[in-house]
This record gives structure tokens, C-alpha cells and sequence, in this order.
């Protein structure tokens, strides 16, 4: 026995490395099914939120990511521009990174073909701005002024949907996609409360914990957190797809780390000196 | 409070008025099935826009046409209204041109119709009330930092609570000497500029003088150039404060890489081959904190973190001795620092947070006897 | 001169825009508009020159021959083509079909995604070398870790809808109530920090922002 | 099995498994993708700075439309902007302390409100509930809870006098709410970290390989 615990301390951790890996692929490359998503209900007041929205309505899509967590944003990306296109509401998309703008032109043209919309008329994708909350806070002053062209370079007078939208007073609520700083926490902090603008967010799982307060505190309207939230939302959206398909990947993961946590406290059980403090 | 009460009386005061128009208007002018239409400044914006309000009762259009007229002039469509709505904002009017509105029913319907509201005009408020909650804690706050700091500046000083990471210096230093080992110094991975790296410079120079009198080897390594002069420069001061100028190596500091990756295995590296005693992660960590802390934990080291950044607490926690957590770290520094301005800082938050406290506890009391006041004072939506 | 004209152009403009937030009537709400527009573009121009920056250290060390020489010239290469396909390419940089969007779907996308799918290997090796339970406030921990890696998952829900379930109320009520403490404590700080370098009492110009980042 | 014709993803997963490379242990592959990559990086960052935010707000409005709109104030920020280049020059370099500072006064303004309204007020709002519902013992627990963890996590982080007695027990009691929070943080972190590998897996066995099929 002791044996065991001594070559488990002494395990080299590339053989971790090696089963995380066998993990991940084993369950995408053979398709085999472990559980159902369920949808929780952070992600149905995300989607309650934008079924709420009367048709006809301006939202402000707000893709703050780029590809380093492309596989927990995208998905829900997709999913809230596939709702709110099915919902015929109004799309301004902006981007406060800057690998995010073609991230962000790749949802609403293949979202756009698929319900038909017009770039330019149903939606419109302002692209980047340096300067990450200050940027905010401008759009507040004038939105035309911070973003005087689009992603493509046509000046915004020339944008149909542009068309009589001055500051967040014609936004009629924000969905962020986030991934971190600058993100949710800005678009609370600089235009929720200041503007009254109400707005739903799908983030990262690291950065989710820290929205809990926004959201209980009415600042945010719903709330996803990571590939699994995206994947609830698409079931709510109807459409799986990405994240879905990750999630059995995901579930084995898990398992696979709870269970080196507990190894790894049975092998140097009583190998090191209690902690103070 | 009487502030908010007095600004938004204020604010009404118009509305009432017109209010009272519509009234007179009711009884005279127009035919008795109209509803009433109350339009005023939209309050607490910078003009140029109207509010409208209205309760049909009976049976109501299915939309309506909202027109607009300046004063003496003709209607025109504003917008078109589902029937199930009851008010509307109009953000495209000028400030200080009077208008008045009508709902005009859709198919037409005269009975459907409201009356004219009486007339309106917007105004560019010259403070936002609802912002008043903002503006009195950060004065409250602010005026308690000035208040502080000045205190601080003319030579008082505090007694704090002893933070346990800040105490374990020493040990772990002394632990390091006993073994014969060494101590090693991460300062995070940002610029000099960052509020953590600042911090972790002061607590730096703490070690640094530790290991200095008890002659134990400091390895200082650093991901940016910046950094690696600062560094470098409160090592060396340290060593010579203590008198040991002479055992200053050069190689003690060095710049290694800033790319994060490369500069994790790197340090890993050296953790490996150097088996520190002691282990000391200060600063502004990402990604790389479960690495460090990760081998550090491997070669048995004591292991004293300490960051701001909430993600990386979780990989601190479980794997080192001690964890400077978030505030906690600023104010080892404060503490160490003996800066007039870090510790009046520190003083007047932690005034502001008894403040806090008692006004969520009054405030909850009070919501659960029925009185929301409080609670509603502090609302910003 | 030299220090009077920074400290006035940080003490009005920090000003200024305080006042800003609480003031609506288009006096001070146009202009604040300008100022804001105005610090786009020279943060704009900050970001330039940090690159300017990065290119002229870089250059330097592969002139010398210093250390890793030769992966210098591969940044150096990198950000040059990088640079000089998207500028000849003009408004056209976002057209799908560009030069510029192959090389950012093709090198940038790939790397800059793999770089932090590293971790979740890193994170199973600390799983199991650096987690310890030894003490009641650890044990709390690791609770809380196992009650959420089950919950947030199809396959809890599968066990039993009391996994979720759980980890749902950990999340909005023990949780959220210790997150927003820190949130409280970390905004003290943040406006502390400002007011000192608005009024130029902090030596140090902090510039870091939030807690984002990986 | 579909493997992929594109050039661009076979750089693609070239650079991918150079990255992942890492994982058995530092060699040169590695460290060819990651200054490709930062080189990369930079160039995409100076091409989309310039064209999407210096050339629409500060030079086209400057240069076509001069006298339209007070655009002439762009005078401005366009020397500031130059202005920061000054450090390049040993001489000059106090003049680029003068952008510098401008920065310094809009930023924290803007973070001192903003941490003041959504983290600090509304945030002291959110914890403002009742301490007993009638007929639901549920949110009434969960209100006790709530003001209680936030209360003693507060006073965890207060500085000002020994934790001894009541005071202690308290901020004993807001470790217990702060571990539950890291141990959620640990959670959705390892959650977080598994979803990037998921999606370069997916992209290596799909996008390359084809050897989905879904």
C-alpha cells in the first residue's frame, strides 16, 4: 500500500496530461451520450429577458471576447443573435476586443443568411474602439460620435438601422458577451445603472461567480455562465449546437478532476506539516 | 434625504400644473369619452425629451398615432403606439420649444382619440437626483480619506490588526536560514505601473532586508524590464540598510522573459534546481498562479501568496501556506510601507465599511417593518 | 513646467469629468463628450506606441545577438507582415475573403486559443499534486469545488436534481454574499487610488484595470 | 475520415500541437510559436487600432471635414497623440508626460463612479432585505444569509482593531463565506479551462481530421 502512494507522489504529471486528453476526445470522437442538458434558471431569465423585448426593438450586442475563449463565448454569441434575429429585433453589434470584430462578423452574416436579414437593415456590426471604458461611457454621450463608421468603414449616417439612434436612450437593452476585463462588469458599472439600460450577459465560467451580486441585485437580467450555460441556452433557443456537443467532453473532465483531488490528498496524507492560519 | 424629497417636488411642479390644465380642459373644451394626456419633462436628463403618460379607460384603440405640434403650429406623426401601452418618452424634441401632443386612434376613431396635452416643454436638468446616493457615499468617503491622510501626514498613527501571511515572513525567512536554503521572490507578472506590483515593491523590500541580516540567498526573478529596475534597486537598498551592502550578488534580480508562459517555466525551472525554502508569490497573478504554486508545493517550500485578482485566490488557498488575500495584501503593504497616504487610505475604508454595515443593517430592519426609504435611497435603477 | 502642466491637465480633466456624471444640462455634457472622444484617440496612440515600443526592444536584442536571438526575428517578422498586409489592404482588412482575416484565422485564432486550453491540463496535474485539505476552511473548499463541478454539468443533473440544485443556492447565497464583499472592499480601493491620482498624491501612476484577464 | 484541404488549417493545427508541445516540456517548437505569436498579436492590434478608432475619430473628421462640427478641437488629442511619441527622444521626453496625464484624469473619474454606482451603492442596495417574509421560511433564511456573509466578510476585511472576541468570531465566520466563494471560483474555473480544450479538440478532430460526424 504504501508502496502505491509513493509511486503515485512520484507520478510523472504528463500522464495527467495524457488522460485529461484521452477524456476530452474519447467522448467527442465516438458521440456517446451521457446526460441530457437541462436548462437552469439564470439561463431561462437570459432568454425570458429577450423574449420579453417587443418585435422591432433595438439591442446592443456587445461581443467583448476573442478567440482565446471563442469555445465558452461563441456558442451563446450565436445562440442570442440566432433569438433576436427569430424575434425580428434590431442588431448593433460592437466589440471592445480587438480579435473580437471578426469573431463577431462571422455570428450575425451566418445567423443573417439563415433568417434572411440585411446587413445595414436588421443589423449592423460597429466593430472595435480602443479604449475600453471610456468607449462606454462615450456611447452614452453619442453614439454616432464614438462610432462615426462601421466595422466595413461606411459612415453610420449612411446605416439604415442607424438610423435616429443617438445614445442608450434609443438601446432598448444590452446583451454582453464577455469574457473579461473590459466586459459585463464595465457595461454594469458604466451604463446599467447611469443610463438605466437593462442588460442580460453571457460570460466566461472564471468571471461568472463575480456577476452573482449584479444579478441579484437587478443589474443583470440573466446570466450564462460558460460553455454549459451556452449550452442550456441553446437548448432553450432550440437549436443545439457547439456547446451542446461539448458537454459530455466536459462532464467526464470533472469527474476526472474531483477525483485527482482526492488522490492526490490520500497519497500525501500525512506527508506534510498541518497549515497555520 | 429632505435633498432628494425637495429635488423631485421640484421636478413635479410643472406636471402638476399641466396636469391641472388637462383638467380644465376636460370640462370645457372637449368631448366627454377623451382621456386625459399628461406630458412633461422627462426629469433628470439633459433636455430634449418629453414624457408621456396616460390611462385609457373604456374601450381602447387598437394603435394609436402619437402627433406633435409646436405651439401654433400643425400636428405632425411622432410615432405609431400599440393601444396596450401607457406611456412614452419622446427623446427628439428641442429643449425650450413648447409642444403639445395628441394620441390619434388607429383606424380612426375620433371617439378613441386623447385630448391635447397641455403644453409641454423639455429642460436640461442642471443635476441628476437620481445620482445623489452616489454622490453622498463618495463624499462621505472622500472626505474621510482627506481627513485621514492629513492625520496620518501631521504623524498620527493607528494600531492594526496583525495579518497572519505578514507575520509568517519572518518564519518562513528563518525556516530558509535553518535549512540553508534559499528564498525566492516572484512579483507577479505586470508592469510597474500596476497598483499589485507597487504593492508587492514594498513588501519586497521586507524580505529583502530579512534575508539580508540572516544572510539567506534572494532570488528575485521578473517578467518586465521596469519591473527588474525596480527591483533590482530596492534589493540592493535593502541589503545595504542593514549594513550588508558587500553581499549583494548581482545576479540575485534578473529579468527573464515577458512572455507568460516561457517565463513560468523558466521560474519552475529554477524552483527545481535551487529548492527554495521559502516561497513568496506577491503580486498580480493570471493564469500562471496555479503553475507556480503548483511546483513550489512539489519541492516542499513554505508558500506565502498574496494577489488582488479574485480568480487566482482559489490556487493560492489550496496550495500555499498562507494566502494574502485581496484588500489583505494592500494592507500588508500599507502597513510595511508606513506611507502616510496608503495608511489614511486604509483607515477611511475601514470607516466607510462600519458606515456600511449600518446602514444595511438599519436599512433591513426597517424594509422588514415597511419601510423602504432607506432601501430605496440607496437604489440606482 | 515640467511637472505643473501634467498635475493642472490630470487635476481638471479628472475633475471635469466627475462632474460630468452628476451633471445632465448640455454645458457641461457636450463638451464632455469632446473630452471623451479626444482620449480615445490618444489612448489609440498609446497602444501604437507600445508596440513601437516592443518592436524597438525586440530589434535591439536580435542585434545583439542576445539569448533567443532568432525567435526575435520571428516576432519581429510576424508583426511586420502582420502590419503591412493589413494597412496595404485598407477598409477591406474585415472582408471575410482578406489577406489580413486568413492570417488572423490562420495564425492568431489557433494560437491565441491553444495558449489557454493548456490550462485545463494544468489544472488536473495541481489537482492532484497541489490541492491539500488540511484544515476546515480547505475542506469548505473542496465542498464547494465538488458541489459545483457536479452541478454546473449534465451529468449531476443525471445523478440527481439535488446536485444542481445545490450548487445553484451555494452560488447565490453563501457565494454571492462573500463575492460582494470583496466587490465592496476592491471598489474603496479603486476610488481611493483614483481620487489620490486625480489630486496628484500618488507618486506611482497606477494603471492596471479590473480583475479580467486569464 | 475528411481531412482538410486548407492550407490555412493545416497551419492551423501545425501551430496548435506546436503549442500543445509544451505539455511534454519547453523545447523550440514551442517557443517559435509563442514569438510568432505575440508578433502576430501586436501587428492585428496596430492595424485594427489605427483603422477602426485613429483614422474615423481623429483623421478623417480632421482632414475632410475640417470646419464641420468644431472638428477643428481634434487639434487637440492629434498633438497629444504626437506628443507621446516624444519619448523616443531623450530630450523631449517630459512632453510625453503631458498625454500621459490627460489619461490619468479621465480614467479614474470615469472608475470612481462607476465603482461608486454599480459596485458600491447599488451593491449596498441589493443587501438592503427584509429580514422576515411571512409564509416563507425559505428567502427568509436566504436574506439571514446573505446580509449575514456579507456583513462578516466585511468585517474579515476590517483592519482597524484586533480580531478578538465578537469581532473575531465574526471574521471567522466571513472565512467560512470567502472559502465557499474560492471553492465556486475553483469550480467554474476548471470548467472554464476543460471548455477552451474542448473547442481546440473539437477544432483539430473536425476542422483538420474530419472525423466528426454529428
Amino acid at each position: 500500500m504504501s508502496d502505491f502512494l509513493a509511486g503515485l507522489r512520484a507520478l510523472d504529471r504528463r500522464w495527467i496530461f495524457l488522460a485529461v486528453g484521452l477524456l476530452v476526445i474519447a467522448p467527442l470522437l465516438f458521440g456517446f451520450h451521457i446526460a441530457p442538458v437541462v436548462p437552469s434558471h439564470r439561463a431561462k431569465g437570459f432568454y425570458d429577458a429577450i423574449e420579453r423585448l417587443p418585435e422591432g426593438s433595438t439591442v446592443l450586442l456587445a461581443g467583448d471576447y476573442d478567440p482565446g475563449t471563442r469555445a465558452e463565448n461563441y456558442p451563446m454569441h450565436l445562440a442570442a443573435v440566432r433569438q433576436l434575429m427569430r424575434r425580428n429585433i434590431k442588431i448593433i453589434g460592437v466589440e471592445l476586443y480587438p480579435a473580437g470584430v471578426p469573431l463577431a462578423d462571422d455570428v450575425l452574416r451566418i445567423v443573417g443568411a439563415e433568417f434572411g436579414k440585411k446587413l445595414g437593415v436588421d443589423y449592423v456590426n460597429l466593430g472595435y474602439k480602443v479604449g475600453n471604458e471610456l468607449v462606454m461611457s462615450s456611447m452614452g454621450t453619442s453614439i454616432p460620435k464614438t462610432f462615426p463608421v462601421d466595422s466595413r468603414g461606411v459612415p453610420v449616417s449612411q446605416i439604415p438601422v442607424m438610423r435616429g439612434i443617438e445614445n442608450f436612450q434609443q438601446i432598448d437593452m444590452i446583451v454582453s458577451i464577455s469574457a473579461g476585463y473590459p466586459g459585463t462588469k464595465e457595461w454594469v458599472q458604466q451604463v446599467v445603472s447611469r443610463f438605466h439600460v437593462p442588460m442580460v450577459a453571457g460570460v466566461t465560467a472564471v468571471s461568472a461567480p463575480e456577476y452573482y451580486p449584479y444579478l441579484q441585485a437587478g443589474q443583470l437580467q440573466g446570466l450564462l455562465g460558460g460553455m454549459a450555460g451556452a449550452a442550456e441556452y441553446e437548448v432553450l433557443v432550440g437549436k443545439p449546437a457547439l456547446a451542446t456537443r461539448g458537454m459530455d467532453a466536459q462532464s467526464l473532465a470533472h469527474v476526472f478532476i474531483a477525483f485527482m483531488i482526492v488522490l492526490g490528498n490520500v497519497a500525501f496524507l500525512g506527508l506534510r506539516k498541518p497549515a497555520k492560519g | 434625504m429632505l435633498g432628494v424629497e425637495r429635488g423631485r417636488a421640484g421636478v413635479h411642479l410643472p406636471a402638476a400644473v399641466s396636469f391641472a390644465i388637462c383638467l380644465c380642459s376636460l370640462l370645457f373644451a372637449l368631448p366627454a369619452s377623451a382621456f386625459p394626456l399628461k406630458a412633461s419633462d422627462t426629469p433628470n436628463d439633459g433636455g430634449g425629451s418629453i414624457t408621456l403618460e396616460w390611462t385609457a379607460s373604456g374601450p381602447v384603440a387598437k394603435e394609436w398615432i402619437l402627433v406633435r405640434r409646436e405651439r401654433g403650429g400643425t400636428f405632425a406623426p411622432v410615432t405609431t403606439i400599440e393601444g396596450t401601452v401607457h406611456s412614452f418618452r419622446d427623446g427628439a424634441v428641442q429643449t425650450g420649444v413648447t409642444y403639445e401632443y395628441q394620441l390619434v386612434a388607429q383606424p380612426t376613431n375620433p371617439q378613441l382619440d386623447s385630448e391635447i396635452s397641455a403644453p409641454t416643454q423639455a429642460v436640461a436638468s442642471k443635476f441628476d437626483w437620481t445620482k445623489l446616493n452616489v454622490l453622498v457615499v463618495s463624499g462621505i468617503f472622500f472626505l474621510l480619506l482627506f481627513f485621514y491622510i492629513w492625520q496620518a501626514q501631521s504623524g498620527v498613527r493607528w494600531t492594526f490588526r496583525k495579518i497572519p501571511g505578514l507575520d509568517a515572513i519572518e518564519e518562513a525567512i528563518g525556516r530558509a536560514t535553518e535549512m540553508g536554503r534559499g528564498v525566492l521572490y516572484v512579483p507577479g507578472v505586470q508592469e510597474i505601473d500596476d497598483i499589485q506590483t507597487i504593492a508587492s515593491m514594498i513588501l519586497l523590500t521586507k524580505v529583502a532586508r530579512m534575508t539580508a541580516k540572516y544572510e539567506t540567498n534572494l532570488l528575485v526573478p521578473t517578467n518586465s524590464p521596469g519591473v527588474y529596475t525596480v527591483a533590482e534597486e530596492v534589493v540592493k537598498s535593502a541589503y545595504a540598510d542593514v549594513g550588508r551592502a558587500d553581499a549583494y550578488r548581482s545576479d540575485q534580480v534578473r529579468y527573464i522573459t515577458s512572455e507568460q508562459f516561457a517565463y513560468v517555466a523558466a521560474v519552475n525551472g529554477m524552483m527545481l534546481r535551487e529548492r527554495p525554502a521559502a516561497n513568496f508569490l506577491l503580486g498580480a497573478f493570471f493564469a500562471e498562479s496555479l503553475l507556480l504554486a503548483e511546483t513550489g508545493h512539489s519541492v516542499g517550500a513554505i508558500q506565502i501568496a498574496g494577489t488582488a485578482n479574485v480568480h487566482q485566490m482559489p490556487f493560492f488557498v489550496v496550495a500555499c501556506d498562507y494566502t494574502l488575500i485581496g484588500e489583505e495584501y494592500y494592507a500588508a503593504s500599507a502597513l510595511l510601507s508606513n506611507d502616510a497616504r496608503l495608511l489614511g487610505s486604509l483607515k477611511a475604508s475601514d470607516t466607510v465599511k462600519i458606515f456600511l454595515i449600518v446602514v444595511i443593517v438599519v436599512g433591513s430592519l426597517l424594509l422588514t417593518f415597511g419601510q423602504s426609504w432607506l432601501a430605496d435611497f440607496f437604489s440606482t435603477q | 513646467m515640467k511637472r505643473t502642466v501634467p498635475f493642472f491637465i490630470t487635476l481638471l480633466s479628472g475633475l471635469f469629468c466627475l462632474v460630468a456624471f452628476f451633471v445632465p444640462h448640455p454645458w457641461i455634457h457636450d463638451s464632455y463628450g469632446a473630452v471623451q472622444t479626444w482620449a480615445i484617440v490618444v489612448v489609440g496612440c498609446t497602444y501604437v506606441l507600445g508596440v513601437a515600443n516592443l518592436l524597438r526592444i525586440n530589434v535591439r536584442q536580435a542585434q545583439r545577438r542576445e539569448g533567443d536571438w532568432i525567435y526575435k526575428i520571428v516576432l519581429i517578422l510576424g508583426l511586420l507582415v502582420t502590419m503591412a498586409v493589413g494597412f496595404s489592404e485598407g477598409n477591406h482588412y474585415s472582408d471575410v475573403t482578406s489577406r489580413f482575416q486568413w492570417i488572423y484565422r490562420t495564425f492568431y485564432s489557433p494560437m491565441t486559443s491553444t495558449m489557454f486550453a493548456l490550462l485545463a491540463f494544468f489544472i488536473a496535474s495541481a489537482a492532484f499534486r497541489a490541492f491539500r485539505i488540511r484544515s476546515p476552511e480547505a475542506m469548505l473548499l473542496a465542498i464547494a469545488a465538488f458541489i459545483l463541478m457536479l452541478g454546473r454539468v449534465p451529468l449531476g443533473n443525471a445523478i440527481s436534481h439535488y446536485i444542481p440544485d445545490a450548487a445553484d443556492w451555494l452560488m447565490e447565497i453563501p457565494q454571492n454574499a462573500a463575492k460582494r464583499g470583496i466587490l465592496i472592499g476592491a471598489a474603496l480601493g479603486v476610488m481611493a487610488t483614483g481620487i489620490r491620482v486625480i489630486l496628484g498624491l500618488e507618486k506611482a501612476y497606477g494603471g492596471g484595470g479590473g480583475e479580467g484577464g486569464t | 475520415m475528411h481531412l482538410s484541404s486548407d492550407i490555412g488549417v493545416w497551419i492551423g493545427a501545425f501551430l496548435t500541437l506546436g503549442i500543445f508541445s509544451f505539455l511534454y516540456k519547453d523545447n523550440p517548437v514551442y517557443k517559435f510559436c509563442e514569438h510568432l505569436f505575440v508578433g502576430v498579436s501586436a501587428g492585428y492590434y496596430v492595424v485594427l487600432t489605427m483603422i477602426s478608432s485613429v483614422y474615423p475619430n481623429l483623421i478623417q473628421p480632421l482632414f475632410t471635414n475640417f470646419s464641420h462640427d468644431l472638428n477643428f478641437f481634434l487639434i487637440i488629442p492629434l498633438l497629444l497623440g504626437i506628443m507621446l511619441f516624444s519619448r523616443f527622444f531623450p530630450r523631449g521626453d517630459w512632453l510625453s508626460r503631458w498625454p500621459i496625464a490627460f489619461i490619468l484624469g479621465v480614467y479614474p473619474a470615469l472608475r470612481i463612479t462607476g465603482f461608486a454606482q454599480g459596485d458600491l451603492v447599488e451593491q449596498v442596495h441589493g443587501t438592503i432585505l427584509p429580514l422576515y417574509v411571512p409564509g416563507d421560511a425559505g428567502t427568509t433564511i436566504n436574506n439571514w444569509l446573505l446580509v449575514g456573509g456579507l456583513l462578516t466578510t466585511l468585517i474579515f476585511f476590517f483592519f482597524s482593531k484586533e480580531h478578538k472576541g465578537a469581532l473575531g468570531g465574526s471574521a471567522r465566520v466571513g472565512i467560512y463565506f470567502l472559502m465557499i466563494s474560492f471553492g465556486a471560483s475553483y469550480g467554474y474555473t476548471v470548467m472554464a479551462r476543460v471548455s477552451l480544450l474542448i473547442g481546440r479538440v473539437m477544432f483539430l478532430l473536425d476542422d483538420w481530421l474530419g472525423l466528426l460526424r454529428f
